[in-house]
């Protein structure tokens, strides 16, 4: 009899493939969002059956929940553009020009191929590479932390990190350019027992989120789990207009958003300077600098975040400019 | 049939689906999430690389790398977004 | 015995979750939906919460999942009720 | 109890999977809405399940974060999807 783990494994990738399929193919755009929700949830599963809960954390917070929240906005926005909204479904929203059959078709051939090969590639592929456990579990000792991820993420590839923080950074501005203009959309009103709700749930948000942080030393969590957390918070604010971001917060958002690739880089020429590497930590101080660097990356990342799904940058307001979601 | 084998396999069709709806798809919103697809299959192969059969731990450096992977694929997602959302304010403007 | 009481209290929790998915399917009207799901659920993961607990053994892990119930439990309540009000007059913005 | 546990799992995704059609047969937003906290709870569910089966505390903290999440995603639905009224 075969293990019903086995049975577990097959169903949970199949329903994967299958629910990736029906997020392109099902007509309504709201479901299609629901149902790339619930693939990147299921997608999670199956990284925490593959033992990475790290990965499945980052996926579950900012590759299903902030990227979804992201989609759904973005949907609002145009269905509120091109003046559907008051219609139940959301099909289309952006104007389609026919495409030749034929186009699809080779295109489709083509993605075909690719994937082909790629199938045939990773079946040929040898059963486990060399990998790089071995040379992490002997540096190990050496990074100040306890947890081989973040070990990695930042003391032994901290130089790709950095540049993770820089890529957000260089979205919100790439973000800011785009848009423009102040919100000025009333806020929903989601009676008392949200307001209870809300009472309890963004303060125990802000511990969870603090607490992935912090536990990220010794087992699965850190900044960027943490952060995508505290973001929560944010598009929750956001969501319920509990907070609408003024235009004299600009100062403190910027601060905000350069604050953990200040740090980071900061920590780098500091350390650089003593002669050494740039993210060879001194080992008495590298958990302190770790959880420093962490903690200011956490910050700028929750911000950034919240400040990619508000969109635009709040600007004075100019007359007439009533353009917002 | 191991996890490795399973999740390999479901890695690269959601990456063959992802890379269809990128370059059929009509709708752009419906676009955006096709790449987004295509991220997620990269990031099942890599996963898959790095686990070892239990008790041995897994190895953490594709593990970080795909961790990077999402934060990335997140900030290009919204600048995408943004730039389909001008875009649909503009055409709306054109259209008056 | 611990292990009997455990795999009863998940089994039982199963079932729930079963029950209330086809409440969600079988039920004519998103209110009738809303009942059977919200209500079974909530029951269901408690049980399930109840026989891991009796299975997990440490005070830390006991903790954990005493808070994930009871987070859940609030959440769902909230979101039960949100979709209600949306469902009923959609949302009002003022 | 290992067996069982999987059993358990096997049951839960498929009471997912079921949720699906809910998803595509609509008809309103609302069902979809009530499909999602579904998903939410019975992956906190399957979570607290593989925490015992795989002996890995740390899929607790995993499963606190779903929860969370959960809860933020489904507000985000019931506000952005408001029809009609501005």
């Amino acid at each position: 009899m075969t293990d019903p783990l086995v049975i577990f494994d097959v169903a949970l990738a199949l329903a994967i493939v299958a629910l990736a399929v029906a997020a392109l193919s099902v007509r309504d755009l709201f479901a299609m969002i629901v149902l790339f929700v619930v693939f990147g949830l299921l997608s999670a599963l199956a990284w925490v059956r593959l033992s990475a809960p790290d990965v499945a954390l980052a996926e579950a917070a900012i590759g299903a929940g902030v990227t979804g929240a992201l989609l759904l906005k973005t949907l609002h926005h145009l269905r509120y553009v091109s003046g559907t909204l008051g219609q139940q479904a959301a099909y289309g929203v952006t104007p389609l020009t026919p495409v030749p059959i034929g186009v699809t078709l080779a295109n489709a051939i083509f993605c075909g191929l690719i994937t082909l090969g790629l199938a045939v590639a990773y079946l040929g592929a040898p059963a486990a590479g060399p990998g790089f456990d071995a040379l992490v579990a002997e540096a190990m000792p050496r990074s100040g932390v306890d947890h081989p991820v973040t070990g990695v993420l930042l003391n032994f590839r901290a130089y790709d990190t950095l540049m993770e923080v820089v890529v957000l950074l260089a979205a919100v501005v790439a973000v800011w350019q785009i848009e423009r203009g102040v919100s000025d959309a009333p806020a929903p009103v989601l009676g008392e027992v949200w307001q209870g709700f809300a009472r309890l749930a963004l303060p125990a948000t802000v511990v969870v989120g603090t607490y992935l942080l912090w536990v990220g030393a010794e087992a699965p969590g850190g900044a960027f789990q943490g952060g995508a957390v505290l973001a929560a918070v944010g598009l929750l604010l956001l969501l319920t207009r509990a907070y609408v971001p003024q235009p004299t917060h600009r100062g403190i958002a910027r601060g905000a958003f350069v604050l953990g690739t200040g740090v980071f880089a900061l920590v780098a020429l500091l350390v650089a300077s003593g002669g050494r590497v740039a993210f060879e930590y001194p080992l008495e101080h590298a958990k302190t600098l770790i959880l420093l660097i962490e903690g200011m990356v956490t910050i700028s990342i929750a911000v950034t975040l919240a400040a990619l799904f508000h969109g635009r940058e709040p600007v004075a307001q100019t007359k007439g400019g009533r353009d917002d979601t | 049939m191991t996890p490795d084998l399973i999740y390999g396999l479901c890695g690269v069709a959601v990456f063959g689906i992802g890379l269809v709806g990128a370059l059929c798809a009509q709708d752009r919103l419906r676009r955006v999430l096709a790449l987004k697809l295509c991220s997620v299959g990269a990031g099942f192969l890599l996963v898959v690389g790095a686990w070892r059969t239990p008790p041995a731990t897994p190895d953490p450096v594709p593990h970080a790398l795909v961790i990077t992977g999402i934060v990335v694929m997140v900030s290009a997602t919204a600048v995408a977004l943004a730039l389909i959302r001008r875009l649909q304010s503009l055409e709306a403007d054109d259209e008056r | 015995m611990l292990e009997i009481a455990a795999a009863a209290f998940i089994a039982l929790g199963t079932l729930f979750f079963v029950a209330g998915t086809v409440g969600l399917l079988r039920f004519p009207d998103i209110f009738c939906r809303l009942h059977a799901l919200t209500k079974a659920d909530g029951l269901g993961l408690a049980l399930i919460a109840v026989g891991v607990a009796l299975l997990a053994g440490t005070a830390g892990a006991v903790f954990r999942i005493a808070l994930v119930w009871f987070f859940v439990a609030v959440a769902s309540a909230t979101c039960g009720h949100l979709i209600a009000r949306y469902a009923r007059h959609g949302v009002r913005h003022d | 109890m290992n067996t069982f546990l999987s059993l358990t799992l096997i049951a839960l995704l498929l009471s997912i999977l079921a949720g699906l059609i809910r998803v595509f047969r609509g008809p309103a937003p609302a069902e979809r809405m009530l499909a999602a906290q579904l998903f939410g709870t019975a992956a906190v569910a399957i979570l607290l399940v593989l925490s015992q089966l795989m002996q890995m505390p740390a899929l607790l903290d995993v499963a606190m974060v779903f929860a969370l999440l959960a809860a933020v995603t489904l507000v985000g639905f019931v506000v952005l999807a408001s029809r009609g009224v501005r």
